[in-house]
């Protein structure tokens, strides 16, 4: 498979006023990424898959990652694809197309209609980050129940109160961990005090 | 894309009103406690009569959010948690994440330690298609006797696990750059004997079970995968194989030594249950030659690489995406490591078998319930790996 | 003693000679029943290299006894929504034809409840009564799974009724009689009373092999035990059944299948000859000896099948008994013809056997809609 | 393919072999009949942690935890809670007053064995555990989770011997301190891969000369000859990926370096000595390796700049981190 600007470079032309920017993995791990902006994610995924010289034809893992703001830059949602191709036997092709954050506006065009394998994951990206998928033929949550309403995996997500809460021998390392600030939310401070108080 | 249900197959209700009886079709939800749901898995069926026209899987009932549970520890917290994604292949789950890690940061495994993966995870394979084909017996019927057959001899790799390991199905083996404990001598001759007993026992497994007229009659030509729908679909492992999708990461990445050994990749071509069967069997068969290979000249030498440390272990900022051949397909990891680099900023688990239950309505249109549940069986799915 | 009985009056030797024969079948076939539960489970655990019960006294012999208290004392849970009156009145139901079974059939030299004369008939009546309580059970649970498992049960029990008759008639035919002592008398005599079993006569061979396939499909034992499939639906029609309810079912299974057993015995398998089984009350002895040493083998090849095939599925089970089960009864019929009209024992012989395996393979290729074989499998390059 | 049926009945021959053959054949009944009969578990295998002592005398004062709580951090499932015991002055005394283990939260993973740098909690094998209660039965406490090294050396042999061996070496160690050999820097060669064939690993911060290291492993060979190729192959690894990569020191006379001493004393003994000194003095002195390093090496790195974060000397607590971050203002930086 050729380099990833050459790979840049066709996609480029193939597909009319397509941007696309490289993302550099780890030193070590040597998988670029192709950032493509979602407009055209799905004109480039179509194109890959086409391709003689690429076939593009298995799309392995799909996911989303949760890039919190940061004094520099705005927030993100990026979606990742891996794309191998099972004909020529290359890969991986890495695709990432990103979404800002805030949940009306977090969609991305869905590749399920390209690759099938991209329904499920797709579906575990929008029950866990929110990421609409335009296009996907069913996109209903699928790990969490149906009435749940927040995106457990969101970098900024706190987790409710655990209402099964029953006493249990680490209640001390909880208290402990209220009076040190530490890894439990506000809310289910809350919970555990009002616990504490009605046992007393 | 998804078909509309009725029409893929060309199936059509029996006539209602117009017809001679009025019909009407009768929702049944298999599961989520089922005898062979393989776990907390559930199929909402929608039946005319005995024939599926509709099916949709539900999961997550199992659901911890494995992957929160992960970004809020260091790395090497998470691996012990590995084991409790397919509960049944711990060890192929260690190696899968011990392997992305090293990916991203270009750690080298000693030569040892790659050969005591390669056995750990060929034994693993090993003791996952046998007790596979056990439970696709069971929905088929056979009162437990295939069942037991395949665990009386995934006893003795178990009892091996734990020798090594030191526990028998969450082992946590692996560590970045190598395994925990050295597999001294007595492991690998235990090994050994394991390996040359069991093409013996596979005899008569399939003296039991290949040429048996019901097993044919129920499983030939039965929940049909085609292969292009197969690999647009994302199907990997034995699945995709019996489909005739000649594709095996350990022949296409060469991962650890898988390069070194001389084993074939078996491809069936019709795609039914009975390929999905048969296609494992000889899958064991070749995993019985990698064994040998591997039991004959692993090297002495270090089994961890010394330079990694256990705490305080970081890894430059960046992604990465490793996988390897799981017995039930691709299991890969994909990470993401930001500045601090002590724990994972995302750490993102590819099971195979979520991924493979894509197309279970797909094959199980247009049959009967009994074909549903051992089309499910011959999937081959774990559910702590799918909901995780 | 017997002048006593002599001089008694017909009243009470009426009484007599019915309290009698009732105690026997109600004392007896449940004992057996309870044992047989025993030894299938020890059976099938030593099948699948296991144990088998072995905790409640020496080699388990008293497990019957535990689970039988077991069951009593469960809680009997009917669901809220379900049709109480007949969710009740369903294994109740399910146990008396199994158990008027038996009146018709003969343990020892002339040892049967009621020697009716159309006693084979009798059978056939009421083996399939138990239908309807099984209809009643999945349709009063409503629960899905119970009404498809008795939907199934129908369909099949009313689909095996037929060729199991049709290898009845057979032996009906040779023997000339509906009565099973008859029957049972026209297998007596040859060598050792072994020769002249119908089953040593290929017409007699291939209705055996035929009413031993349609018994334990009317009995519901694997590979037909679809409608109990408890891999596919539950339990079946029991699925909602519990405690004591449940264990009616059982019990009226089983007797169901013993009985069967019996009378596949007694119409094949010369019921009670056997070498030293004659007149007189040390003959009579042998006699039952050997009956229940014949009902003890088709319970264990019962019970081997058991362990060893797969289930089969609902439409093949239709497509086996209508496409191959039934027409080659009827070409048994024929067979029996001949064997009655051809005088010159070794020409019958010839012709039946000829006739009967012809036609087997013609049926087999008929009945094989799609023909199942091993593969053979390619390598990935 | 022969006539209809003929699989059927070869299945049936299979099956009516291993019903004979379960009477006669050893191999095919695999069943343990179990309270009657067990098994016999492998050395290796693991159940749930316990803490060793040495001397059956007075358990508590002679067991090797000395709180430093690295696998309270470790710990995945966070089942461990370990309280640090004072005296009346506040003065911490090397030794955990409360040690408590959930096991029913705890999940057996064995790396709070694998990164305690003292051996002083190893993994039972005893899987008899089960209670009458969910929620204080499944808690195990100190006197409950305290076993001597002999039943450690009872139930694991190999490993223990490898164990003790290496504690022996580091005895030896503090008995050369004070020796020169000493005091020049121990440029720790990175663990030869050998040294998972050779018997036992000596923690390359055991500050030996390479004349002394051979010395020793030969010692060590000759020492626990039982040992197999794998001997403490838990230990082993656990000791050599414990050992950090940076941040050595030679092991020079502080007289503040006695984890014995209240912050206070140890402060005292440090003034007027050069910033780094002052910090190390700060430290709890357990030379844990919790933060990395050791006390020296911490606080070096501490002094120069390499290492920010002040909060890592885990056996100290908040007051050791208030005092460094005090110093580090005083030190103006």
């Amino acid at each position: 498979m050729e380099a990833i600007e050459k790979i840049k470079e066709i996609a480029v032309q193939a597909v009319s006023g397509a941007k696309i920017d490289i993302v550099n993995s780890t030193p070590a791990a040597q998988q670029p990424a192709l950032l493509v902006d979602r407009e055209h994610i799905y004109g480039v995924g179509k194109f890959l898959k086409e391709d003689p010289r690429f076939q593009m034809d298995f799309c392995s893992c799909v996911t989303a990652v949760d890039y919190l703001p940061k004094a520099d830059k705005p927030g993100s949602i990026e979606v990742v694809y891996h794309l191998y191709s099972v004909a020529q036997k290359h890969g991986p092709l890495v695709l990432k197309v990103r979404a800002p954050r805030e949940i009306d506006q977090c969609r991305v065009p869905s590749l399920t209609p390209l690759w099938r394998g991209c329904e499920f994951q797709e579906r575990e990206a929008y029950d866990l980050y929110g990421v609409k998928f335009d296009g996907h033929p069913d996109l209903r949550r699928i790990l969490m129940w149906d009435e749940f309403t927040d995106y457990p995996m969101r970098k900024d997500y706190v987790p409710p109160a655990d209402y099964e809460w029953e006493p249990t021998p680490h209640d001390d390392t909880l208290d402990r961990a209220i009076s040190e600030g530490g890894i439990m939310p506000p809310t289910a401070r809350e919970e555990l005090e009002k616990e504490k108080a009605k046992k007393k | 894309m998804i078909q509309p249900l009725t029409e893929e197959k060309g199936y059509t209700l029996t006539p209602g009103s117009e017809g001679l009886i009025e019909t009407q079709t009768l929702e049944v939800s298999i599961g989520p406690q089922h005898p062979s749901t393989h776990g907390v898995f559930r199929m909402d069926c929608t039946l005319d009569g005995e024939t599926v026209i509709a099916l949709k899987p539900v999961m997550g009932y199992l659901h911890r959010n494995h992957e929160q549970l992960a970004e809020r520890m260091v790395w090497l917290g998470s691996m012990p948690y590995t084991d409790r994604l397919d509960y049944f292949n711990s060890m192929t789950n260690n190696w899968a994440y011990a392997l992305a890690v090293e990916k991203l940061t270009g750690i080298k495994v000693p030569e040892r330690a790659d050969y005591i993966r390669v056995i750990m995870s060929e034994l693993t394979r090993l003791l996952n298609h046998t007790c596979v084909i056990g439970f696709m017996l069971q929905d088929l019927g056979a009162w437990g006797t295939p069942l037991l057959y395949a665990f009386r001899e995934r006893e003795r790799i178990l009892d091996l696990f734990e020798a090594v390991s030191g526990s028998r199905m969450m082992c946590n083996y692996m560590r970045f750059g190598g395994v925990r404990v050295n597999m001294t001598e007595d492991d690998l001759a235990v090994a050994k004997d394991i390996v040359t007993r069991y093409p013996r026992f596979l005899d008569e497994f399939e003296k039991l079970l290949t040429s048996n007229e019901v097993l044919l009659m129920r499983t030939q030509r039965v929940g049909i995968l085609p292969k292009e729908l197969a690999i647009n679909a994302s199907i990997t492992g034995p699945m995709a194989r019996a489909s005739g999708v000649e594709y095996d990461v350990r022949k296409v990445d060469n991962y650890g030594v898988y390069g070194r050994f001389d084993f074939r990749i078996p491809v069936g071509d019709v795609g039914d249950v009975y390929d999905r069967y048969y296609i494992r069997v000889l899958e064991m068969r070749e995993s019985i030659k990698i064994l040998q290979q591997a039991l004959r000249d692993i090297p002495q030498g270090p089994y961890i690489a010394p330079e990694v440390k256990l705490r305080n272990f970081k890894i430059p900022p960046g992604d990465g995406y490793g996988r390897i051949e799981a017995p039930k397909g691709e299991l890969g990891f994909y990470l993401v490591a930001d500045e601090t680099g002590k724990q994972p900023y995302r750490y993102h688990v590819r099971p195979p078998s979520f991924v493979n239950l894509t197309t279970l309505e797909d094959m199980c249109l247009g049959l009967k319930v009994a074909d549903v549940v051992i089309i499910l069986g011959s999937i081959d799915i774990v559910l702590g790996e799918v909901d995780r | 003693m017997r002048s006593w009985f002599a001089n008694a009056p017909d009243s009470i030797l009426l009484w007599v000679s019915i309290a009698v024969p009732i105690l026997f079948i109600v004392s007896v076939f449940p004992g057996i029943f309870a044992y047989t539960t025993l030894v299938e489970r020890k059976a099938l655990g030593r099948i699948q290299n296991r144990l088998g019960p072995n905790r409640v006294g020496r080699w388990g012999i008293l497990q019957p006894i535990a689970d039988g208290l077991k069951l009593l004392t469960k809680e009997d849970i009917v669901p809220r929504r379900a049709d109480a009156f007949v969710h009740f009145l369903a294994p109740v139901l399910a146990v008396i034809p199994s158990v008027l079974l038996f009146a018709v059939v003969p343990i020892g030299l002339g040892l049967v409840p009621v020697d009716l004369n159309i006693g084979i008939l009798f059978a056939f009546a009421i083996s399939t009564a138990s239908v309807l309580a099984l209809f009643m059970g999945g349709w009063a649970s409503r629960n899905k799974f119970s009404l498809l498992g008795a939907m199934r049960a129908v369909a099949q029990v009313v689909s095996y009724e037929v060729p199991m008759v049709l290898s009845a008639v057979a032996v009906v035919m040779a023997v000339g009689s509906l009565s099973t002592l008859a029957i049972a008398k026209a297998q007596s005599g040859g060598f050792l009373n072994v020769t002249r079993w119908f089953v040593f006569r290929p017409w007699g061979l291939v209705g055996f092999v035929l009413f031993t396939i349609g018994a334990m499909a009317e009995s519901a034992r694997t590979p037909f035990d679809i409608p109990e499939a408890e891999s596919e639906i539950i339990a079946g029609y029991h699925t909602e059944y519990s405690g004591f309810k449940f264990a009616l079912f059982q019990l009226g299974e089983y007797l169901a299948s013993i009985a069967m057993a019996g009378i596949t015995v007694t119409m094949f398998l010369g019921g009670y000859n056997g070498p030293g089984s004659g007149p007189g009350i040390f003959g009579g002895l042998i006699s039952m000896f050997w009956f229940f040493l014949k009902l003890a083998c088709m319970i264990v090849l019962n019970i081997w099948i058991r362990g060893t095939w797969p289930r089969v599925r609902v439409d093949q089970l239709m497509g086996f008994a209508w496409k191959l089960l039934l027409p080659m009864a009827i070409v048994n019929i024929i067979g029996v013809g001949f064997w009655h009209y051809i005088t010159i024992r070794p020409l019958a012989w010839v012709v039946t056997t000829l006739w009967l395996v012809i036609w087997f393979m013609v049926l087999t290729k008929l009945a094989a809609t799609e023909n199942v074989a091993p593969r053979t499998y390619r390598y990935a390059s | 393919m022969g006539f209809i049926g003929k699989g059927l009945l070869e299945g049936m021959v299979v099956t009516a072999r291993n019903f004979v053959g379960s009477y006669f054949d050893k191999e095919r009944m695999v069943t343990v009949q179990y309270p009657e009969e067990r098994v016999q578990v492998p050395e290796n295998s693991r159940t749930f942690p316990f803490l060793v002592f040495d001397d059956d005398k007075n358990p508590v004062d002679t067991m090797r935890c000395v709180a430093c709580k690295i696998c309270e951090v470790e710990c995945p499932p966070q089942c461990i809670y370990i309280v640090m015991d004072r005296d009346e002055k506040g003065k911490p005394q090397q030794r955990p007053k409360v040690f408590d283990i959930d096991i029913s939260v705890c999940m057996q993973c064995q790396i709070c064995v694998e990164v305690c740098p003292f051996d002083a909690i190893k993994m039972d094998n005893d899987y008899e555990k089960s209670q009458y209660g969910r929620f204080n039965e499944l808690v195990e406490h100190l006197p409950d989770l305290l076993k001597s090294n002999e039943y450690y050396n009872k139930i694991k042999p190999r490993e223990a011997s490898g164990v003790d061996a290496k504690l022996k070496a580091d005895k030896e160690k503090k008995a050369k301190k004070a020796a020169p050999a000493a005091s020049k820097p121990a440029a720790a060669p990175a663990p030869k891969p050998a040294s998972a064939t050779a018997r036992i690993t000596i923690p390359d911060d055991a500050p030996f000369t390479p004349e002394q290291r051979e010395w020793l492993g030969k010692f060590l060979v000759t020492a626990t000859p039982a040992a197999g190729a794998a001997a403490p192959a838990g230990e082993a690894s656990a000791a050599q990926l414990a050992a950090p990569a940076t941040g050595e020191a030679p092991a020079g006379n502080w007289p503040w370096h006695d984890p014995g001493m209240g912050i206070q004393q140890r402060l005292e003994l440090a003034k007027n000595k050069p910033l780094a000194d002052l910090l190390m003095a700060a430290m709890a002195q357990t030379d844990c390796h919790a933060c990395g390093y050791d006390c020296r090496g911490y606080a070096d790195a501490i002094a120069a700049g390499s290492e920010a974060d002040l909060s890592l000397c885990l056996p100290g607590e908040a007051e050791t981190e208030n005092m460094l971050k005090k110093l580090m203002e005083g030190a103006g930086k």
